[in-house]
């Protein structure tokens, strides 16, 4: 039923459009107005249906509006307008022409209750009064939707819109919406095995119930070919699955990679067991949250680029803890590893307390600037732009702490300091700030490491201790002291995790995965990358 | 000789000092009727029930503004069981035995309700418990003021399925008991219902689950098979945030794939930005957006007592906010604080609930409850899209599962039972005792 | 026979107070709980019984910790994954005993698995129906994975933080295996609802005391199979493997072997623990497999003092005394007060209570007799690595290993 | 050269690289039974890598490692090799500081190494006597109560040399002795090890030319992993290419 209406909404601009005048704002404004009085969801179904039947362009931004739930009621008087929301204030808009004709306080107004189906029935009437417009976006969303619900009927209006379609792709997606339609429909077998095999051919996993539907009731040579079709989707996307795992795979490693890399550092490379390594991270998504709220009050133009004032902070914010934590707790209990264990366990006690305390218990909202929302797609595999971006921030971290290290001269000084501090000194390397300054490089890192996780995860006072298991994991298993190992355990961890998520689960999976971790060391008690050489006595 | 005579002393002397400290919160000048206040205020359940102290402090600063209760001033008493479960079943019975509190407002998850019910049952004292869980209990001295999954989940399912013609149905949970029995429920009442096995796909996932992109795939992968596909998540917590933002990255849009959830409420909300998620759905008893004076009253009283405009209410509050009223309504009732007295008084104890109604205390200790689907709304509220006609009553043993589907809770005399078995007639579960 | 010739031998003189400490407080905390009335000024309440006995049950659990760490040098950040097990196999049992009394009247199935719809018992199940068999598996369980976990990561030489990393990764393995409902341990919720053991409902007071006692008991019998070990040939082989594992493997010993058997017998202890834990506590879930738990036992540890058989009891009792205190006291800022007092200790008596007294004692003592050469005893080991730990090592910041 | 008989330890073609560098390149080294031999070479050289070797530390990536004849070492573990009976002192004094010296002695008495024995050893009087007898040689009987903690430095190297001795090895490995001893203590260890000598074989590996002359015994110069020159001491320091690598111009 719903296709078919649709399929009316889709007809009629085009029947109509060329007599289709603009003398009707008056029949519009009547329809408009009853918005006031409809107190359940089927009027206002109604009245989106009258709307759209009009196939006058104009009810677009009053649906548009109704969709996002804008269009508000004046409860004095009962008007009906488009709102657009500043601060208490609200600006009233005449819904028809456009025009902004005041202001009122969003107490006086109430608003046109929309749920879900009334949504898409709005989607369905725009992307209908919109096939025949000039953008080929719009035109692209509406075909789309005639591809996901094909139905026969709707075989003839596409022929039409495919004869005057120019934009190639569009045309392509119609041709196939219109292969969908025609394999369902009772045209002849020749047709539809055409049809069935342009399907075949797109490897598409939302044809695969429709061919596997085709397959079940059709015979002869129409069900081959539609079992032939079915098999290749199958196959397809059985390689994208492995892609999509990799991918999937290299995404979570990342995260345990940025999760790791300070742990790699004060721990790795200083051997203090940092159990407040986790709060580390916890700070450098607070202080995002205080950016993002800093930049939301004094300049809201600049919230994509929020990100970009946290990460200098959220080091210094973290670096400077890290300074302090090195300079007041660590550096009495140098050479006694097991007891910065305790130490830092009680710090990170203390940061969790404090943020507790100043930010309250609950998540906090970090926002996605908007070059890290949504998602595009290569082949069938859907990549989402945060987890690239999360992707290529890590693998940046990582070049910049090794450029650090290998290239600079206080990665040098701080080589020298870890491998022969006595050496260090006496040859004029202020050995107690290069300790300060390599905790504080590494609170640093796992601060901005925090600006991204607070891009997937929660941000919350637990969230530090949600990474430091895994982190510890990593920089074990790929080699305590090495860059690079923490480099490969997290991502081989990460891939190995998303291949056995399918088979066993996401828990059974994690199961197995520190089971092979345990397995692992005993093959390699060194981790990764142990350096072989010479044993040290004793 | 002389050892042990000093070991006796010191063992004295340890145990005096150790109980005047463990006593010494609890001291007070003049009487008081004491409240017991048992939510974590730390570890990973802080996130949740520290919301609900403050709302109890709240409840309670009020109950004295209006003349305490039988003519005493209430007070107080907070511990934090630090999300430790053991460490709920010491301080219950620290608060009992050590404070004297004459009723307790606490717990949220199911474990911590379990490891304090045996200190409730031999102490002989009160627990108010107010979130919405599996059901599958009824406890003499436990009043269940959340929801049971009759009061949750199965409208729920039955909005989808009527008004959004769902037909195909994930099923999402964390890997613990109450997203287990839920959708072993839920399960068996959309096999009733005619859905096909096959049109059913059931996940569970470990608790903080973080990295949600495979399964999010699936449900795309899932919800792409030509039929109207909706999620059912008893997902918990903390894992909700991620699972939320890989959803709205992913582009799953709610007119496409809506999902609707037991465990969010306008708490979690807040952590979360919900611009891409505006039309998912969360299925509670009450809403902070509910058009109703008490509730605007309780809001303006909630904002002052904070000193912050910005904090949310939500439906466990609303919970306490109930129960908090029967108890003080079945204590004036009595006469006394006595526990014995209070359990036989609250039963049919009737109090206005938030969203303009009036909610009730059945036999089997769960109450009456409205069920509200709500849609998320892009500033961090729901919006009422649907509510049960009239109030739903709380059902401890679930009718969908074969082994609960005999047994009913009555704690009124002369019956008092909480499992009896209406085919064999006996109380105990199957009654073969 | 080991025991016995230590005993022979005659006890330190602290271990002997601590000793004699515990058996009066066997006697005595049941007698003040039971016999005194509770308006009596010298009563001591049932909850105050629970909690000691709580309390012993951590000092049990620290204590074994202090075996493989403080003697052997093990650090186990998986120590909680014994006691859990032990307990586990003690919760079993207790499950098995509440028979038809559940809520559903199964007389074979525990409420959860009728829930979940399980139709029989599944065969790990088997046999916790009798005490002697859950008794047995109290100690098996923990045991034999210890053994099996120990023999791999010894033989292939895992050391260090490599090796706490391992073992936390095994007690993490095991959280979230027990997590599952499917492995049929009760999911989260545990197992709970316990009824009576042996017979005894587990809510008289009467049985409450009994179990404070013998938790007391086998705490002695810790004490005293710790100390016997320690001051043994073999207690001189594990402090040996400690502090020089080359040294020991170059004359000839086995150090896997050595630390293998420490390893195991602590798991065994770890489970003793837990399984006198929670009947007294009346819950047993997959929590106490979290990796924190067992960070918090060495913690415990480290406070008391660690390589001295005194430090852990202490440290266990005093910081969970200080935890129940606080979290009463100040709920909100309970974690200040103590994440504060982790650190203090670690900076101020690094070597914990015990090991602190003992260097201000041993120092004072030189002061007295500048000229004579103080007596060794047992503590004084304590004393020598708590010196190495500080002269010995370079005090700069060094890779791990 | 026959290696089942007379050889003490026997080592042919053996070789071992760390992450692609040759520490020992196909160095071959012969000791009789009852031979004492100095082994010098610069840093580097490999002589600890060879001693790993020996003591079963590292495995050779080939070549052959005999011990008294019959023992093909390279398929055994240390403590194997400790028992079949090598003993072996480390470069940094090694020995158990939270033990007392006596007790040091006494786990390393030569003995069954089986662990759960030890659960119930007690010291029979032979032992008592040969631990006597130990340090009386080490000359540290008077401190024998005190913990080995407490020793100086040159103390601890003769405790562990006296580990050593308890343990009854036929073969010694001894790492730098006299690092950062006084020149008495040197004298006093230069008496010691000839005394051990004449009842075990004994390999000894020193920087101190001083202290190798006094020892008169025959040296081998490793170079690269490999034997350079071997001989009496002032063969090798006359040898050009010794001069060259090691002693200097």
């Amino acid at each position: 039923m719903k296709i078919l209406r649709a399929l009316c909404m889709f007809l009629l601009p085009l029947l109509l459009l060329p007599g289709a005048a603009h003398g009707q704002d008056a029949s519009l404004g009547a329809i408009v107005a009853k918005f006031a009085d409809a107190k359940k969801f089927d009027q206002t179904e109604a009245l989106v249906r009258e709307l759209g039947a009009t196939g006058d362009p104009a009810v677009r931004p009053v649906l548009e509006a109704l969709a996002e739930g804008n269009l508000h009621v004046r409860k004095a008087d009962g008007t009906v307008f488009i709102v657009s929301e500043a601060g208490k204030e609200m600006k009233l808009i005449d819904p028809l022409s456009g025009e902004t004709v005041g202001e009122a306080s969003s107490s006086a107004m109430k608003k046109v209750r929309v749920n879900n189906g009334l949504r898409r029935l709005i989607r369905d009437v725009l992307s209908a009064l919109t096939l025949g417009a000039k953008s080929a976006n719009v035109r692209m969303a509406a075909v789309n939707t005639m591809f996901a619900n094909p139905d026969p009927e709707s075989i003839e209006a596409l022929d039409a819109a495919i004869e005057v379609e120019t934009d190639p792709a569009v045309k392509s997606r119609m041709e196939q919406a219109r292969a969908a339609a025609v394999v369902l429909s009772d045209r002849p077998e020749k047709d539809r095995i055409d049809a069935v095999e342009l399907l075949g051919s797109l490897g598409d996993r939302g044809v695969l119930s429709l061919l596997a539907t085709v397959e079940a009731n059709a015979e002869g040579d129409l069900k081959q070919a539609a079992a032939n079709a079915t098999a290749k989707i199958r196959s397809v996307l059985a390689a994208w699955d492995v892609a999509q795992n990799v991918w999937f795979g290299i995404s979570l490693g990342s995260v345990l990679l940025l999760a790791a890399i300070g742990l790699a550092i004060t721990f790795g490379v200083m051997g203090v067991i940092n159990m407040a390594h986790g709060e580390m991270v916890m700070v450098g998504a607070y202080t995002t949250f205080v950016v993002q709220g800093a930049v939301r009050a004094f300049a809201p133009a600049l919230h994509d680029w929020s990100l970009a004032f946290a990460l200098p902070l959220a080091f210094l914010v973290a670096g400077a803890i890290g300074v302090a934590i090195e300079r007041g707790i660590i550096r009495f209990l140098y050479g006694r590893p097991l007891e910065t264990l305790l130490a830092t366990w009680g710090v990170s006690l203390v940061l969790q307390q404090a943020v507790r305390t100043i930010f309250g218990p609950s998540n906090r909202e970090v926002g996605n600037p908007s070059w890290m929302s949504g998602s595009f797609e290569i082949g069938h595999l859907a990549i989402t732009w945060n987890r690239l971006w999360i992707v290529a921030f890590s693998l940046g971290v990582f070049a910049l702490l090794l450029f650090i290290f290998n290239r600079t001269a206080w990665g040098l000084h701080m080589r020298a300091v870890t491998q022969n501090r006595r050496m260090a000194s006496s040859m004029g390397i202020r050995t107690p700030w290069v300790d300060a300054f390599t905790f504080g490089l590494g609170s640093g890192i796992a601060g901005i490491a925090g600006v991204a996780l607070s891009q997937v995860g929660n941000v919350s006072p637990n969230l530090g201790q949600g990474y430091i298991i895994d982190s510890f994991m990593v920089v074990v298993f790929g080699g305590v002291g090495n860059l690079w190992g923490t480099l490969l355990g997290a991502f081989s961890l990460g891939v190995a995790n998303k291949f056995l998520e399918p088979y066993a689960g996401a828990v059974l999976g994690k199961i197995i995965v520190l089971v092979l971790i345990i397995l692992f060391i005993q093959k390699r008690p060194r981790g990764l990358f142990a350096l072989k050489g010479r044993s040290v006595e004793a | 000789m002389h050892l042990i005579s000093k070991t006796r002393s010191l063992m004295m002397g340890a145990s005096v000092i150790a109980g005047m400290l463990l006593a010494g919160p609890g001291i007070a000048q003049e009487e008081t009727i004491k409240v017991g206040v048992l939510h974590s205020l730390s570890g990973t359940m802080a996130i949740s029930e520290t919301t609900l102290k403050d709302v109890m402090l709240m409840l309670i600063e009020e109950q004295n503004k209006k003349g305490g209760l039988l003519g005493k001033k209430l007070e107080a008493v907070v511990v934090d069981p630090a999300s430790d479960w053991p460490l709920f079943a010491e301080k219950a019975r620290e608060l009992i035995s050590v404070n004297g509190v004459d009723a307790v407002f606490g717990c949220w998850t199911s474990v911590s309700r379990k490891s304090v019910l045996p200190v409730f049952e031999e102490l002989n004292s009160l627990l108010f418990y107010p979130v919405q869980y599996e059901g599958e209990e009824s406890q003499r001295n436990v009043f269940y003021t959340g929801a049971a999954p009759n009061q949750q989940a199965i409208p729920a399912v039955d909005y989808l399925m009527n008004e959004e013609g769902v037909e195909r149905w994930v099923l999402a949970g964390t890997d613990y008991v109450y997203p287990q029995t839920t959708n072993k429920i839920l399960q068996a009442y959309l096999e009733s219902k005619g859905v096909a096995p096959e049109d059913i796909m059931v996940n569970y996932t470990p608790f903080g689950h973080s990295d949600w992109q495979t399964i999010v795939t699936d449900i795309k992968n899932f919800g792409s098979a030509g039929k109207k596909t909706a999620v059912v998540s008893t997902i918990n917590g903390d894992a909700n945030v991620p699972f939320y933002k890989e959803l709205a990255n992913q582009g799953i849009k709610a007119e496409d794939i809506p999902v609707v959830a037991f465990s969010v409420g306008e708490e979690e909300l807040a952590g979360i930005d919900t611009g891409p998620l505006v039309g998912h759905l969360a299925a509670w008893n009450y809403f902070q957006s509910v058009d109703s004076e008490a509730n605007a009253k309780f809001i303006e009283a909630w904002h002052a007592f904070t000193g912050d405009e910005e904090r949310v209410t939500n439906d466990p509050m609303e919970a306490h906010y109930i129960g908090f009223n029967m108890w003080v309504k079945a204590v004036e009732k009595a006469g006394t604080t006595d526990a014995d007295a209070v359990i036989d008084a609250i039963i049919g104890v009737s109090v206005p609930n938030l969203s303009g109604g009036y909610s009730a205390m059945m036999p089997n200790h769960h109450i009456t409850k409205p069920v509200l689907i709500g849609e998320i709304q892009d500033d961090g509220q729901f919006e009422t899209v649907w509510e049960t006609p009239g109030l739903v009553v709380g059902d401890e043993w679930s009718d969908y599962l074969p082994d609960s589907k005999d047994l009913i809770a009555d704690w009124r005399a002369p019956l008092s039972c909480g499992n009896f078995n209406v085919a064999t007639g006996k109380c105990g579960g199957k009654g073969i005792n | 026979m080991i025991a016995a010739r230590f005993l022979r031998d005659g006890i330190d003189r602290r271990i002997g107070l601590l000793l004699a400490i515990l058996l009066a407080a066997a006697v005595l905390v049941p007698l003040l709980n039971l016999a005194v009335p509770p308006t009596s000024s010298f009563h001591m309440p049932t909850y105050l019984v629970a909690l000691l006995g709580k309390y012993l049950c951590y000092a049990m659990l620290a204590l074994s910790l202090d075996l493989v760490w403080g003697y052997c040098g093990i650090l186990s950040l998986g120590h909680g994954a014994f006691f859990a097990l032990g307990g586990y196999a003690m919760g079993m049992y207790l499950m098995r005993q509440i028979g038809a009394r559940g809520v559903y009247g199964n007389p074979d199935l525990p409420d959860f698995m009728v829930f979940l719809n399980w139709k029989e018992l599944p065969w790990y199940w088997y046999g916790f129906d009798q005490f002697w068999f859950a008794a047995l598996m109290v100690m098996l369980a923990p045991g034999l994975l210890a053994f099996a976990f120990g023999w791999l990561a010894f033989r292939s030489r895992v050391t260090g933080v490599y090796l706490s990393i391992i073992t936390q990764a095994m007690t993490y393995a095991l959280l979230l295996a027990f997590f599952r409902n499917d492995m049929g341990f009760g999911g989260n919720n545990g197992l709970t609802d316990f009824k009576d053991i042996l017979g005894f409902n587990l809510q008289a007071r009467a049985t409450r005391a009994a179990l404070f006692s013998i938790s007391a008991l086998m705490l002695s019998g810790a004490v005293i199979i710790t100390a016997a070990l320690v001051s043994s040939k073999y207690g001189k082989l594990m402090i040996a493997v400690r502090d020089a594992e080359s040294r020991t493997r170059f004359l000839g010993w086995r150090p896997e072997n050595i630390k293998l058997f420490a390893f195991t017998i602590s798991a065994v202890m770890a489970g003793i623990a837990g399984a006198l834990y929670v009947p007294q506590v009346g819950i047993i879930n997959p929590s106490e497999f979290s990796p924190a738990n067992s960070i918090e036992i060495v913690i415990w540890t480290a406070v008391g003092g660690r390589g001295t058989i005194l430090g852990p009891v202490i440290g266990a009792v005093a910081v969970n005394w200080g935890k129940s205190w606080f979290t009463a006291a100040m709920p909100e800022l309970w974690l200040f007060a103590l994440g504060g007092l982790f650190i203090a200790v670690t900076l101020l008596l690094p070597k914990g209570i015990v090991g602190t007294w003992d260097e201000w004692r041993a120092a004072r003592r030189a002061r007295r007799l500048p000229n004579e050469l103080a007596p060794v005893s047992e503590p004084s080991l304590a004393e020598a690595a708590a010196r190495t730990a500080r002269h010995s090592i370079d005090p700069g910041p060094q890779p791990a290993e | 050269m026959n290696k089942t008989t007379d050889t003490i330890l026997y080592l042919d073609g053996v070789s071992v690289s760390f992450d692609g560098f040759r520490a020992i390149n196909n160095l071959s080294l012969v000791l009789n039974k009852g031979e004492m031999r100095a082994i010098i070479g610069p840093n580097g050289a490999g002589k600890t890598t060879m001693m790993d070797i020996i003591t079963g530390k590292t495995r050779p990536d080939m070549g052959e490692v005999y011990f008294d004849g019959t023992h093909d070492l390279t398929r055994y573990d240390e403590a194997d090799i400790a028992v079949l009976g090598i003993g072996r002192k480390f470069q940094k004094p090694t020995v158990f500081e939270s033990h007392t010296v006596e007790d040091n002695i006494a786990l390393s008495l030569k003995g069954p190494r089986v662990v759960l024995s030890t659960l119930f050893n007690r010291r029979s009087a032979e032992e008592a006597s040969r631990i006597d007898a130990i340090l009386a040689t080490i000359r540290l009987e008077e401190r024998r109560n005190e913990l080995a903690f407490n020793l100086s430095h040159g103390q601890k190297q003769w405790l562990e040399i006296g580990m050593l001795l308890a343990q009854d090895p036929k073969l010694l490995l001894v790492d730098e002795p006299v690092a950062g001893m006084t020149d008495a203590e040197t004298e006093e260890t230069v008496r010691l090890l000839k005394d051990i000598a004449r009842h075990h074989s004994v390999i000894v590996v020193e920087h101190d030319m001083h202290f190798v002359r006094e020892l008169g015994v025959k040296v081998t110069c490793l170079h690269e992993g490999s034997v350079l020159s071997e001989g009496s001491l002032d063969r090798v320091s006359e040898d050009p290419r010794v001069i060259e690598v090691y002693l200097g111009r």
